[in-house]
Parts: structure tokens; C-alpha cells; sequence
């Protein structure tokens, strides 16, 4: 009964970080950039939603929808930043410029919101369903819910679209993908821009669920990083697979350890997996350098 | 007297075989060609020689002792060299220096360059000395990258498509500089898609597909043979 | 060796050594010329190592605006001995190191007067010491760890209780009403948020108590919890599994929003769930939790008797200026200040490295009352310069989205509902 | 070759010399403040330089440089906790404790490439902090520990001797750094951190090369974060090991120039007193600035300060 409860919770919360990291995965895969700033734009999307809940009572369901043309141009903009450096130093500046990014977006996050904690309680806030004797309520169930879709439908995309095909193209071999005729640049900042919007949603999924303030950030990034590794760093399947993992690892973690000490049983995890597969669960064999 | 036997060695991955209970041997002084269409296992099969994949099972006896355990740069230092298909330099440093590594295992650093510069000269790198590894045209990669495991005083060379890639004249010197080696009675395996060039070279000839040996001999005995012709000529050469 | 190669790792490094001395040498005037000695002041400047950035931010930003409200109010009467305060802030981001640094440039460049705030008791932990080696006048109005105020600093000088007696209010209530009711051992469960105020409380409040009362409460679940999680389904359903008669968090406000809602989610309930002050003594745990916490306790230190009409005036003053009601940091962090502007009056000299001396005289011998209590800095069972006079916690319950004072009965506004 | 390096080290020897004599010169007493700075510069020369020796010299990009020093301070911390040492004396103990942790660090992590490498350290700094976390009894958990800065002998522990161990504790980063730099090994760690497997396949032992670059690395990475905790005077596994001090090393070799020798020497230089003086300067907003600072920075000299060698060059 505990233990189906705890299992049940945990992949519920796993769906959630498992749409956290998928952006971050996606920026990864195809440009091999580590973003710093994406606990930043989760912060930002979880804003966006408190304010337009605040000030226009509209839904973070609905509206994470609206701003996502929005993250997407800030996405593109971001990438516009880091397109001139050459490739071969891409690697490292760009982990100094998102760095440079989040600090920016986290400290006007403050100067424009104050740093006090906001939350967004829904109307159906403290509604509870039953689903297999486990107890949830309405916002984790449809955060969860919405989370699992997207991931999906952003999988289809993927596989199934012109774009999607393209993007994965320059994954795998820029330069292929060059001489096949994949606008490399364009691809690669569309890429940059679907990957903040996926954090800009996850943001939304979140805004009804955790609280908000400017340097929340920090909060997700490394628990966004374990999934994206554990996965294998460039397998949208992964993150998802990951994210399951580590929800359902914490919530076990949680329950027979000390609550504070959960964690380590994520990281001892995430270290087995790489010892047994040193490219992640998802992740091809090493490309060579 | 044979350099190197292998004895009935499997690789597997993921349940699909890559080298199948093979037997290869190479005599001390010559030059063993593998040939083989994609995804025959001629990659693993030095992979395997090397260190860089472990057996699944059989032998690898180098010089009388099995080898099959060592770790790839233990085999390295026994003579057993590699090159790769894709030439991987040590971008950031020179040309000179890429070729400095492996002598700087044995030697001091002013007699590593000195070596260096010697093996450079003689590998048509003398020119390029003091560029910068990763700027060089693909010729002059795979020039180095033969420079280089010439320069680790190998007792065996394993060569992973030293010419693939290349115009026609640009592996003429290539070819001769292979020659070279083999008359300073280095052992060679000459893994290569190209044709021409491993007939020109090899002494022996293998044929691998599907991870088994198809055929084994004198390169002008083996080309004749039909199964050689079907799986692996068929189309190139009809 | 005759010749090196021009592109050699070694020529690199010459070159690489040449260009940054250049760097280097352009940049040291600046390192030199870098703090900037303060000009002799004509006011009295009071340092406040905050966290303006980073996740206690929120908590920084409280303190500025009280310290700010009192400030604003002494100047416009004239200051102190004709002299304005002044108040500077440095960002500490509840870093311990940084917080060091901070402290060193309020004292030796900026010249302040006296230390205040710190939020976090880790960063207090690292102040004190220095407070005292610069003997400058430290006031602590948040951090609760007792240790702090243990290590015979006597510039070192604290305002509100310590986390030892945070939960006083509550153990009576437990003992003198929720035992009687039941007449049978009642079964508890502990959840406490592991940073160094949650150990502070567990290990000098609440262990103590149920290891002198287990004849009469059973602690089954005690455990710490992580600050940032997203999820505590997992432990609340350990809690629920165990059944327990009484609840009790320890937390600060975002883990104890979370902790609200999801005890909820999971059907989590009690005869009795309260927290120990801090977050569940805060108006936002109950609009941003969506009224999670209602009937929920809360035992904290006495902010001063809310009924009286001192207490009423301040609190309408601090919404007209601010817009929200004031919470145990708002107060406390204004009363700092009034207590600083007290001691301040014996104050005569001009130099102030004997301001500061005087200063610390004058704090000792204060005895003042404020809005919220009797102030006067003591030495007692091993603590320095605590203040006791208002050693004292009371109980709230939050009740219709207000917290009001249940317990002990004589400080009461209303009874409690149990 | 002996001739440049001895050249070097006299110029490093006399360099420390100079700057040793600053506190004789300028009262620490009254500006305890710029000896803060300077401190913390030698401090950021000593961690950057010990992440250079792994992440720049031998390509192994670690993002878990706080774990070492965040043993090292925990040693620093515990041994007078528990042995009723002098902090001044368990200083090198710190060291020696995170090139042990190290040795574990390098069993596991050393298996991965590349970014599965970087994320891998980052997740066994984790572990350590959580370790320290919950093993309350023994290191005092999420309470922290106050350790006793107990003066050394004859001297006192003000700010002048923290300047002068920390600034010929920077010394000895350097020296390792320039060691390195001038020995054989730093061809053979560049060779391993460009492609391990064409190393290995010359002879190389990739395992022992990242290892030797390891050791010292966490060496120096550990004394950074011992005499940090002892200049804090209280440590606490949240800003002990905290992700930011993971980055922060990374941010100033990267600024100064990755691969480079000195890059690391000269991004602490610069962008430490920088950030000092925005936090001072602008309590809430400085990171704003800061940011914008890195961004512009590393937008238009990729390769960093000391980059600019290498770009002459190509």
C-alpha cells in the first residue's frame, strides 16, 4: 500500500523532471552546449504563469502556452550570442556565457519581482483524486500529465517532421547534415529556441505546484542534469526514462531514508548506471572527437 | 615464423557477431591484407588486437604469449600499434610534436625532437614541422597519423584505412612509404578498401564477412575466388 | 638544446607569461586603490551583512525595508545626538566566506558603528567571532542558533530568543492540555528542516523535551528533511502511515508552503500539527499554501503583545508604507534598530573605534521596553549578552487566514481550537 | 630547457618575495579589508590553478571542484574538532584528504568522457556534501562548525598571515602549474585530453596521465578550501560545497584563457576584485552586472585573455 503510493508519487514527479531536463537534453544533443541558464528559464516560465494568473486569472495550463512564441524568441536570441564562436571553443565559452545568462536572468528576475516567494493557488487547488489508492491532487496530476504529453508530442516532432528529421540530422553530423542540406545555423537555433520553450512550459507545469523566486533556478538544475545523464545526454526517451528514475528513486529514497539524505541514493544511482554504461541508459557509443 | 596467431577469437555486440571464430595469422616481416565489405569486422578486428574492444573468446598470441588481457597502451608499448580510420592528431599542438609523443616515452625531450624531426622528414611531413596539427588537409592527417604510430617503435603496425579518403595521388606516396616499413621488416596489417593499393602491398591476403574468415592467401589466389568476387567485389569491380 | 620550436609549449609559456604581466601590472593600481577610506562622517553608520541575492534574498529585503521604516523615523525626529543614522548594506548571499569579507569592509572601510542582522546563523556563526576581534558591536536579530550567543563574545549582543526556546510554548501546551485531554501516551511525529536552524530547534528544543516526557509522548517518525525538494509526498506518507496523535514541523516558509499543500494531497491529518515559528508564523505560509495551514499551531517567539494599541499603531504604520502586515522579521529587524538608537545616546566621542567601545557599554546597559517586549542584554546559563527579559514563546493557531495568540492563556487574544 | 625553467622559478620566487613584504609596508591592521581581497584572489589563483592542471592541461573538465575543497575544509575543520589540534597545523591535511578522495573520484569518473566526466564530478561533490550532511555526529551535519582560528606559535592569526600562506600556497599551484607546464607529462595529458584512445593506441596510460593530473589538482583544490574554512572561521557543507565554487574556477580559467598556463592567474587577477567591487558597490544588483560582464567577455575573446597567444599563432 506504502510502497505503491511511493511508486505512483514518484513517477508522477518523475514525468515533471523528466520535462525539465528534456530541453536541456535537446540543447545538448545537437550543439553539445551545456545552457547554465536553463533552471533560469524555468524560473521565467514559472513567473510568466504567476503574473498572468495574478494580474489576467489565466490558468498556467493555458498560458504556458501563450508565451512559449515568446521563450522561443529568447531562445533564438540567447543562440544569437553564442553562433559566432567558433565550434571548436563552443564548448567551454558557451558554458561561460549561459552562466553569465542565468545571473543576468535571475537578477532581473529580482529587480523585477522582488524577491519575496510567490505561488499560483488554483482554484481546484485542494481537490484530491484517488487513482489505485494513492492519493493527488488536481495540479500535480495534470502538471504530470501535461508534462508526459508534451514530451511526447516533442518525440513525434522529432521523428516525424521535416524539422525534426533535420534537427536530428546535425545531431548526429554537422557537417553530413551540411553537405545534405540542412540549413545548419537556422536548425541549430531553432533547436536552441524549442529547448527553452520546453523549459519556458516546464516553468508552467511547475508555477501551480512549487513556488516561485528569481534564483529558484538552482533548485532544479543538478537534479536537471542527473536525468539528462542518466538518460544519455541526447535521447529525448532518456530524459524521459531518467526522469522516472530519479522520481521514483527519490520517493523510495525519501521514505526509507532520512528525507534529507534521499538524495544520495539518486547519486549513487546516476554513478552505478554511467559505471555499467559509461554513455547513459539511452545514449549511443561516444562519438569520436 | 608467425609475429602474431589468432586463435578462434568471437566478438559479439549486442547479440550480433562481429568477429566469429576467427583464425589469422601474420608472419614476422610481411604484410597481411584484410579486405572485406562495411561491417565485416575488420575495425574490430584490430579493435580487438589492440585492446580497444575485449574478446568474448580465443586467443591472441603475440610473440609467443597471450595478450588477450592486456590494456591497449601495455599492448602499445609491446609493439603493437595502431592507426585509425579516422585520423585523430592531438589538435593544439604541432605537427612536430603530435609526432613527439610516443618517442617521448623513451627518450628524452631533445632527443624525442630530434627523432621526431628525423621520422617527419622521412614521412613528406618535413615542411609542415611547426603547423598546427588540425590544420592540415586530410592528406597530410593521415601522413601524420602514420607518422606518429611510426614514431611509437612498433613491432607490428596496424593500419585502419591509411588510404581511404584519398585521391589517387596522394596515396602513391603512401603506398611506398608502407613498402618502406615492410622492407625495414616491420610487421603489417593493412586493413583497406582500396583495392589496388593492398594487392600492391600485402603478402598475404584475408577476406572477412560477416565477422568470418571468407578466404586466406596469396592476393592474386584469393581475388579469383568466386565467393571472394560475390561478397565483396560484386559491385565494384563487375 | 640548440633550438626550440617557435610553437613548442615552452615558447607558448614565455609568451603567455610576458602578456600576463602586462595584464597584471595594468590591473594592480587598481587592487591598491581599490577600498576607498570613508571621509570623518557626521553620521552614525550602522553595517547590515544581508543576503540580497541568492535564495534568502526574499528574507534580506525584509530587513532592509524594517531597518529602513526605523531609520527613516529616528532621522526625521533629529537622529541620535544630532546625529542621522545611516544604514549600509552588504551582500552576503547567506554565504558564510563572503559574509566575512563583507563584515571586514563595513568596519575597517566604510567605518560602522555596529553590525546588525546576519538572517542566516550560519553567517552569524562566522560574524560574531570577527564582530569581537574588530570589537565592534554585533546585534543579531534573526539568527537563532543558540551557540551563538555561548561563546563569551561581549560584542556580541542578541535580541530574540534562541532556537532552544522557540518551542517552549508549545511543549506546555502539549503537556498542560493535549496530554490531559487524552490521559494516555500520545504518539508524535517530528519533521525538521536540516539546515542549522532546524538542527538548532530538534537539538536544543524539541529531542530534549520528548526524551524528558516519554513516560507521557512517543516520538515515532523524527526526521530531517531537505529544504528544496519538490516532492514531500514520500515523508508524509511515512507520517501517515505511523498514525500519530501530534505533528510538529520545524521549517522555513517555502518548505513548509509545500509541506501545507501536500499534507493535504496525501490526506495527511492530526489532533494537533503545529510548526516551531519562523515559516509557519508567516502571513505568506497561509495565502501561498492556499489556506493549507489552517487550525494548524505555530510556537515562535512572543512578538509582543498584539492587542495593545503600541503594537496596533505600528502595525497600520508599516502597511501604509510597505502594503502587507508585518511578521516576525519585520519587527524584529525595527526593533533592532530602535535598541541600537537607545545605546547610542551615551555616545559622546568622535573617533570611532571609541564609538564603537561606547556603544557596547551603552547596549549592556540598556533596559528599554519596545513594541514587542522588555529588552535588557544578559549573562546567564553560559549565554552572553542574551537578551531574557522577554525569554518568552507563545503559541498561535492559524485560524480564518489570521494567526492569533492562543496560548499561554495570559497573552491569549482567543482560544484555541482543539 | 633547464635554463627557462629556472629562469621561472627565480622570477616566481621573487615575485612571492615582493608581494610577501606587502603587509610591512601597508597595515593590515587598519586595512584588513584589501588584505580580504587579496586573500581571496590568491585563494581563486590557487583553486583556478588546481582546476587548470585537470581541465585545462589534461582536458578533464570537472565540475566538482567543490568537493575537494570541500573535504579540505572539512579536515581543516574536524581534526581540531576532534583531536583538539591547531587548525594552522591540520592545513596540509587538508590536501592530503581530498587527493585521497581523489583517488576514489578517479576510480569511478575516470571511466567516462567528456561532458559524462563533468556531470559525474559534479554528482560525487554531491555525495560528499550529503555525506558530510548526514553523518551528524561526526562532522556536526547542516549546523556547521566553528573552528577556532588559535594563532600559530609566534604569530597571530590576523590578516597578514593569512595573506602570506595564501599567497605562497598560490606559489605552489604555480609552481606545479609551471612544472608540469615545462615537464614531458604536459605533452602526454594534451594527448589524452584530445583523444584519449590515439594516446593509448602510441602507448600512452591514459589512467595514470589523468590520474597525475588529479592528484595535485585535488591537492591544491583541497588547501584552497582548508584555508578558506579557516579564514571563515565556520564552515557549513552549504557554502562549503556549494556548485558555485565549482564554477567559480572554471569561470576564471576560462576567462583567462583555457589550456593556458598563466590563463587561470589572470582571470582571478581581473574578474575577483571585479566582482568584489560590483557586490560592494551594488548590493542587489551586482550579479546583473556581472553577468553581462561574462557574457560580453567570453562573446568576444573566445579563447579568453591569454587565448590570444594561441590565435597569433594559428
Amino acid at each position: 500500500m506504502l510502497l505503491s503510493s511511493l511508486v505512483i508519487n514518484g513517477l508522477f514527479t518523475g514525468l515533471i523532471y523528466g520535462l525539465i531536463a528534456v530541453g536541456l537534453t535537446v540543447i545538448f544533443g545537437v550543439m553539445r552546449i551545456i545552457n547554465m541558464s536553463h533552471g533560469d528559464i524555468v524560473m521565467l516560465g514559472m513567473y510568466s504563469a504567476w503574473i498572468l494568473f495574478e494580474k489576467f486569472g489565466v490558468s498556467p495550463y493555458v498560458s504556458m502556452f501563450l508565451t512559449a512564441p515568446l521563450f522561443f524568441l529568447l531562445g533564438s536570441l540567447i543562440y544569437e550570442i553564442l553562433d559566432p564562436i567558433p565550434l571548436k571553443r563552443r564548448e567551454m565559452s558557451s558554458l561561460i556565457i549561459t552562466l553569465g545568462i542565468s545571473f543576468v536572468l535571475a537578477t532581473s528576475a529580482m529587480l523585477i519581482f522582488t524577491a519575496d516567494y510567490r505561488t499560483v493557488t488554483l482554484p481546484y487547488s485542494q481537490r484530491v483524486i484517488d487513482i489505485l489508492g494513492t492519493r493527488l491532487g488536481y495540479p500535480a496530476l495534470i502538471s504530470s500529465a501535461i508534462s508526459l504529453v508534451l514530451m511526447c508530442l516533442f518525440r513525434l516532432f522529432l521523428s516525424r517532421t521535416h524539422i525534426g528529421r533535420a534537427i536530428r540530422a546535425t545531431a548526429i553530423d554537422r557537417t553530413s547534415a551540411a553537405l545534405l542540406g540542412v540549413n545548419v545555423k537556422r536548425i541549430s537555433q531553432a533547436t536552441f529556441g524549442a529547448g527553452v520553450v520546453l523549459a519556458g512550459l516546464a516553468g508552467g507545469v511547475l508555477a501551480p505546484i512549487y513556488y516561485v523566486y528569481p534564483f529558484v533556478g538552482s533548485n532544479f538544475i543538478i537534479k536537471a542534469f542527473a536525468v539528462v545523464v542518466l538518460g544519455g545526454m541526447e535521447s529525448v526517451t532518456g530524459a524521459i526514462a531518467g526522469g522516472l528514475i530519479l522520481g521514483v528513486a527519490e520517493a523510495l529514497g525519501g521514505a526509507f531514508l532520512e528525507h534529507s539524505l534521499k538524495d544520495i541514493i539518486v547519486f549513487v544511482l546516476f554513478l552505478g548506471v554511467l559505471f555499467f554504461r559509461p554513455t547513459g541508459l539511452f545514449g549511443g557509443r561516444e562519438r569520436n572527437r | 615464423m608467425n609475429l602474431m596467431i589468432i586463435e578462434n577469437v568471437s566478438k559479439k555486440f549486442g547479440g550480433i557477431a562481429a568477429l566469429k571464430n576467427l583464425d589469422l595469422a601474420v608472419e614476422k616481416g610481411r604484410i597481411l591484407g584484410v579486405i572485406g565489405p562495411n561491417g565485416a569486422g575488420k575495425t574490430t578486428l584490430i579493435n580487438v588486437i589492440t585492446g580497444y574492444e575485449k574478446v568474448d573468446a580465443g586467443k591472441i598470441n603475440y610473440d609467443g604469449k597471450d595478450i588477450s588481457k592486456l590494456p591497449p597502451h601495455v599492448r602499445a608499448r609491446h609493439g603493437i600499434v595502431r592507426t585509425f580510420q579516422i585520423p585523430r592528431c592531438f589538435a593544439g599542438l604541432t605537427v612536430l610534436e603530435n609526432i613527439m609523443i610516443p618517442v617521448l616515452l623513451r627518450h628524452s625531450r631533445g632527443e624525442a625532437e630530434r627523432r621526431a624531426r628525423s621520422i617527419a622528414e622521412r614521412m613528406l611531413l618535413g615542411d609542415d614541422l611547426h603547423k598546427q596539427a588540425e590544420t592540415l588537409p586530410v592528406g597530410g592527417l593521415k601522413l601524420l597519423e602514420l607518422a606518429r604510430a611510426y614514431a611509437a617503435s612498433p613491432r607490428i603496425l596496424l593500419l585502419d584505412e591509411p588510404m581511404g579518403g584519398l585521391s589517387q595521388d596522394r596515396m602513391e606516396p603512401i603506398i611506398r612509404l608502407i613498402r618502406e616499413m615492410r622492407e625495414d621488416g616491420l610487421t603489417i596489417i593493412l586493413v583497406e578498401h582500396v583495392m589496388k593499393a593492398v594487392v600492391a602491398l600485402a603478402d598475404i591476403l584475408a577476406v572477412l564477412n560477416f565477422g568470418e574468415r571468407l578466404a586466406h592467401g596469396r592476393p592474386c589466389d584469393v581475388m579469383k575466388l568466386k565467393a571472394v568476387r560475390d561478397a565483396y567485389l560484386g559491385e565494384g569491380h563487375a | 638544446m640548440d633550438y626550440i620550436s617557435p610553437t613548442s609549449i615552452d615558447a607558448r609559456l614565455a609568451e603567455e607569461v610576458a602578456l600576463s604581466r602586462n595584464v597584471i601590472a595594468l590591473i594592480i593600481p587598481f587592487i591598491i586603490l581599490f577600498p576607498v577610506t570613508a571621509s570623518a562622517q557626521e553620521t552614525f553608520r550602522i553595517g547590515a551583512p544581508l543576503p540580497m541575492t541568492g535564495a534568502g534574498a526574499a528574507f534580506g529585503e525584509k530587513f532592509k525595508k524594517a531597518y529602513t521604516m526605523a531609520i527613516d523615523e529616528i532621522n526625521a525626529k533629529g537622529g541620535v545626538n544630532g546625529r542621522k543614522l545611516q544604514l549600509v548594506i552588504d551582500d552576503t548571499q547567506a554565504q558564510p566566506p563572503l559574509a566575512v569579507t563583507s563584515v571586514k569592509k563595513l568596519v575597517t572601510s566604510d567605518n560602522v558603528v555596529a553590525l546588525i542582522g546576519g538572517w542566516a546563523s550560519g553567517v552569524a556563526l562566522a560574524v560574531a567571532p570577527l564582530a569581537q576581534e574588530l570589537r565592534t558591536p554585533y546585534l543579531l536579530d534573526h539568527p537563532a542558533l543558540d551557540d551563538i550567543t555561548r561563546q563569551g563574545n561581549d560584542c556580541v549582543f542578541r535580541l530574540q530568543p534562541t532556537t532552544g526556546m522557540y518551542s517552549a510554548a508549545l511543549e506546555d501546551f502539549l503537556i498542560n492540555v493535549v496530554y490531559e485531554r487524552q490521559k494516555k501516551p500520545i504518539k508524535a511525529a517530528y519533521l525538521y528542516v536540516d539546515n542549522a536552524f532546524g538542527q538548532g530547534v530538534a537539538k536544543y528544543g524539541i529531542m530534549p523535551f520528548f526524551k524528558e516526557h516519554s513516560d507521557r509522548f512517543v516520538l515515532g517518525v523524527c526526521e530531517a528533511y531537505s529544504e528544496k525538494a519538490l516532492d514531500y509526498k514520500p515523508l508524509l506518507l511515512k507520517v501517515k502511515n505511523a498514525s500519530p496523535d501530534v505533528i510538529i514541523f520545524t521549517s522555513y516558509l517555502t518548505d513548509g508552503i509545500l509541506l501545507g499543500k501536500q499534507a493535504k494531497e496525501v490526506g495527511l491529518t492530526a489532533k494537533l500539527v503545529s510548526g516551531t515559528g519562523a515559516g509557519h508564523s508567516m502571513q505568506d505560509i497561509y495565502e501561498k499554501s492556499g489556506g493549507a495551514v489552517e487550525g494548524y499551531f505555530s510556537s515562535g517567539p512572543w512578538h509582543g503583545d498584539v492587542t495593545s494599541p503600541a503594537w496596533k499603531k505600528w502595525r497600520g504604520d508599516w502597511e501604509a508604507k510597505y502594503g502587507y502586515p508585518p511578521g516576525e522579521h519585520e519587527i524584529e529587524g525595527y526593533v533592532a534598530i530602535q535598541v541600537l538608537a537607545r545605546a547610542l545616546e551615551s555616545v559622546k566621542s568622535r573617533d570611532v573605534v571609541r564609538q564603537r567601545e561606547e556603544l557596547r557599554v551603552g547596549l549592556k546597559r540598556t533596559t528599554m521596553v519596545t513594541i514587542f517586549g522588555p529588552v535588557k542584554f544578559e549573562n546567564f546559563d553560559g549565554y552572553t549578552n542574551q537578551n531574557r527579559a522577554y525569554n518568552l514563546t507563545a503559541l498561535g493557531q492559524w485560524i480564518g487566514g489570521k494567526l492569533y495568540q492562543v496560548w499561554p492563556k495570559r497573552v491569549a487574544e482567543r482560544d484555541p481550537k482543539y | 630547457m633547464k635554463r627557462s625553467s629556472h629562469r621561472d622559478l627565480v622570477a616566481l620566487l621573487l615575485c612571492l618575495g615582493v608581494l610577501s613584504l606587502l603587509p610591512a609596508v601597508i597595515d593590515t591592521r587598519r586595512m584588513p579589508y584589501l588584505f580580504d581581497v587579496l586573500f581571496s584572489v590568491n585563494v581563486a589563483v590557487l583553486l583556478a590553478s588546481s582546476w587548470n592542471i585537470l581541465g585545462g592541461f589534461a582536458g578533464q573538465v570537472s565540475f566538482g571542484h567543490a568537493g575537494f575543497a570541500g573535504i579540505g575544509a572539512y579536515a581543516v575543520a574536524l581534526l581540531p574538532h576532534h583531536l583538539q589540534w591547531s587548525p594552522w597545523l591540520s592545513l596540509p591535511f587538508a590536501g592530503i584528504a581530498a587527493m585521497i578522495a581523489a583517488i576514489l573520484v578517479g576510480g569511478i569518473a575516470f571511466r567516462l568522457r567528456g561532458p559524462y566526466f563533468a556531470l559525474s564530478t559534479l554528482a560525487l561533490a554531491e555525495v560528499a556534501r550529503l555525506v558530510v550532511e548526514g553523518w551528524r555526529s561526526f562532522t556536526e551535519g547542516t549546523q556547521g562548525v566553528v573552528i577556532q582560528q588559535k594563532p600559530l606559535y609566534l604569530f597571530e592569526a590576523d590578516g597578514a598571515l593569512f595573506y602570506i600562506t595564501s599567497l605562497w600556497l598560490a606559489g605552489i599551484a604555480l609552481l606545479a602549474v609551471i612544472t608540469i607546464g615545462q615537464s614531458k607529462s604536459r605533452y602526454f595529458l594534451h594527448a589524452v585530453g584530445e583523444s584519449e584512445e590515439a594516446a593509448s593506441a602510441l602507448g600512452v596510460d591514459a589512467w595514470r596521465c589523468k590520474m597525475s593530473a588529479l592528484l595535485p589538482s585535488a591537492f591544491l583544490a583541497g588547501m584552497a578550501g582548508g584555508i578558506l574554512a579557516l579564514h571563515t572561521g565556520f564552515l557549513d557543507p552549504e557554502s562549503a560545497f556549494s556548485i558555485s565554487r565549482s564554477v567559480e574556477p572554471i569561470i576564471l580559467t576560462v576567462v583567462g584563457g583555457i589550456g593556458t598556463a598563466l590563463g587561470p592567474v589572470v582571470g582571478a587577477v581581473i574578474l575577483v576584485p571585479a566582482c568584489e567591487f560590483l557586490r560592494s558597490r551594488f548590493p542587489t544588483g551586482h550579479l546583473l552586472l556581472y553577468g553581462v560582464l561574462l557574457v560580453v567577455f567570453m562573446r568576444f575573446m573566445h579563447g579568453g585573455i591569454l587565448g590570444m597567444v594561441r590565435r597569433k599563432r594559428l
